[in-house]
């Protein structure tokens, strides 16, 4: 099993040098993190910024440099700051290369559902929905099975929908599936998962193709 | 050409109970904290809120949340307000949530005279109920309409006698863009310089789109997340 | 009779103090020459300045600073410069308090034609259809009649139109003229001009009511 | 992240006879001399240019009309080429004039992900033929679809590696709006620079919409109607 930093690291091999890319609240956001120095990624934060760098030393944050998490931030070298109309223009314009966001379900169809849920919880979605409208990649990162050991993988969401058939990835704590016209196909296990394991923890329809080989994630 | 205002209150004037206020920020970074202020001040209430979030219970648009003196918010994102989650659990509150994206899109395209808009974002999930759906290149889109207010109300770093107005980082957000689609906007502004001052190639928002200007002042611009790494 | 500055001149007198205004090519570019030291004026021009000053001193022009004549200008304090889709964005949104453009007919019902004669020119309209389209304040800035002494007020436009029902005022070198529900509403004569005059050289209806005054241009 | 190609041969690499490309500028202002030249040297034909001016005779996208390398123009004023009259008015050249505020807007449109939208400007006109008219508020507009380009070819003052450029004065003009729609985009620049040189504040284009950029050489910037006023 993988905790939230190794779906990071197993994510960060998705990214290409060279690509922008945008990075959702939560165990997205780790990712920046294991990016090979070698490449050049440029982190896209909805709310304005391109080259979103390090949190800031302690004593050097900004309260007017924030990334779409609230969170203080700094510039790199490179970094170009817009307003929130130009930002979405980007997206819109299908301008950036990854989106990666969490999830509370997602569809075998690559439906995706992950800003409310009816009568308890309702945050909004933020960009979310122009993001996943958009994006032509779009990786979800979570766990594979919710707080009481249910299926996040689901047959049809339950939940009202953040986007229709758009995920196009999905990498959890258990494992890397692709979202095909059949369904979920398994491509990678999280180290000592088994195929067994994973098939039990997904409701909608897992396609097992093969041998399936165990995630590499570095250190 | 002269706009500028003594003061919050001052530019605040004409704003009645009832009316459509467009406010910049995102969460509480760029959000015009005297003009708020000075809302919490003037007890209008039943007001309409346009604005990306809603503050934090204690800051921001929360102050006016407190006093309930806002019927309804438009937003993209509430998940850090308490008290605007008890409001619209309990039904005192009307919400309608729309996508970050098309907000600003439609805060841009009233103040560019663009009426709707095709978008892709929301089809297919609740946002795109009742709206009008059309396909481009194979993929759907919703129709979306302008976003008008009566007034907006930004937050500027620097701004000049004639409206003209700087942004510093992050802080720029949502200002430009609901710059130009209040039918009055104030600016309030860390600094008020003179025109000439601000070099006219790197203006952010020009002044044809702001009517009412001041220099604020005890700007808390309070963090909500702080974030640092060790100096190691 | 008036010359083009006559005409310029009148058309300074319904500018407002605080006012942003936009003047086409030809007669209006003259009237920024005319608006009284003491109003703040802003003109924009639709290439892209808010601000534009006098033409520069000799030696001093700069081929990054024109106006939507091509004409090297100068930029004012408090000038901005901006892209052209957001100067289209102020005009099309009504930021504009007032438009004054050239016209080669306008209808009695304020339909204008300035951009086209089939199979002879054409030009283009450049800026001109989004700004009668969106202005709500349109001054036409023309000779009364054409170089054949045609009346180019006419019942109805025979060009192709680059505006429908959009004009709200002509000053010509003979008239000020309201376009109304009725027609062409006289309202101030230029200075020797007869009503008749005005009437023989206006096609359209021309609705004369009560004395009507002389122009009062200033020297 | 390094967007630097070594000149305009190199930065048209790609653009054959019967591609659409977009090219920044107004009049002569702010106009991508490099590679007009480069594309002229490369005696690629067939091409569809949109543009907002045609340049004049001898400079400018007129130098591609010479040479008879354009099939369609896509422009809003064409005044100043006695040349592009000539092909029009024969019929050896398209001509698809467009109002200059919805040229822009489509370009925008094009790199915003948004399809179409509805614009007044035209209503009534031989523009609004064929097109969709809706009322919003009583007064009509027409639905207008964005418009892409294989290429687009801008022209900045400044940028660096990464694409992020800024322009100076009116040379500006369509250059941002057009640097969003290309599929490819191409930013010639006068003076190039590293990254971290332009603060992040005042970026006209951020480098995300620049594919391929270079320091151009030899800029002519041509005036048209030079005015001036005497010295007394």
């Amino acid at each position: 099993m993988l905790d939230k930093k190794g779906i990071a690291k197993r994510i960060a091999q998705e990214i290409n040098d060279g690509w922008y890319v945008n990075l959702g609240i939560g165990i997205p956001t780790l990712i920046a993190n294991y990016v090979p120095d070698d490449m050049n990624v440029v982190f896209q934060s909805e709310n304005g910024i391109l080259g979103m760098g390090p949190f800031p030393f302690e004593g050097e944050e900004d309260a007017d440099l924030i990334n779409a998490g609230k969170q203080t931030i700094t510039a790199m070298p490179g970094a170009s700051i817009f307003d929130s109309a130009t930002s979405f223009a980007m997206i819109r314009g299908q301008h950036i290369q990854l989106t990666v966001l969490g999830a509370m379900e997602v569809a075998e169809n690559g439906d995706i559902a992950n800003w409310k849920i009816p009568g308890r919880m309702v945050k909004g979605m933020g960009g979310a929905m122009d993001l996943v409208a958009s994006a032509d990649n779009i990786i979800v990162a979570m766990m594979h099975t919710n707080k009481r050991g249910q299926s996040k993988l689901l047959k049809r969401c339950s939940l009202p929908l953040t986007g229709v058939k758009c995920v196009k990835k999905i990498v959890t704590n258990m494992a890397v599936l692709d979202i095909t016209d059949e369904g979920f196909k398994l491509i990678e296990r999280a180290p000592g998962v088994s195929v067994e394991e994973i098939q039990n923890a997904t409701e909608g329809k897992l396609i097992v193709e093969g041998d399936i080989p165990e995630m590499k994630i570095p250190d | 050409m002269n706009k500028v205002v003594a003061n919050a209150k001052a530019a605040i004037e004409g704003i009645e109970s009832g009316m459509t206020l467009m406010l910049g920020g995102f969460g509480l970074c760029g959000i015009p904290e005297n003009c708020i202020s000075a809302l919490v001040e003037k007890e209008v209430n039943n007001l309409i809120c346009i604005s990306n979030n809603a503050g934090v219970d204690d800051f921001g648009l929360g102050l006016l949340l407190q006093k309930r003196q806002i019927k309804k918010m438009i937003s993209s994102y509430v998940g850090e307000n308490d008290e605007f989650e008890r409001q619209m659990l309990s039904g005192e509150l009307e919400v309608d949530l729309i996508p970050q994206g098309s907000l600003a899109a439609r805060c841009y395209a009233a103040g560019a005279g663009i009426p709707a808009f095709f978008t892709p974002a929301g089809y297919g999930t609740e946002v795109g109920e009742g709206k009008e759906v059309r396909y481009f290149n194979g993929k759907p889109h919703l129709l979306e309409a302008a976003l008008n207010a009566d007034f907006a109300i930004v937050k500027a770093w620097k701004g000049d006698r004639f409206g003209n107005l700087v942004f510093k980082g992050t802080a720029r957000n949502f200002n430009p863009a609901m710059a130009m689609a209040g039918t009055i906007t104030i600016a309030e502004v860390e600094e008020l310089v003179e025109p000439g001052e601000l070099d006219p190639n790197f203006i952010h928002t020009p002044g044809i789109f702001v009517q009412r200007i001041f220099q604020g002042k005890d700007y808390e611009k309070r963090i909500e997340q702080k974030t640092v790494r060790s100096q190691s």
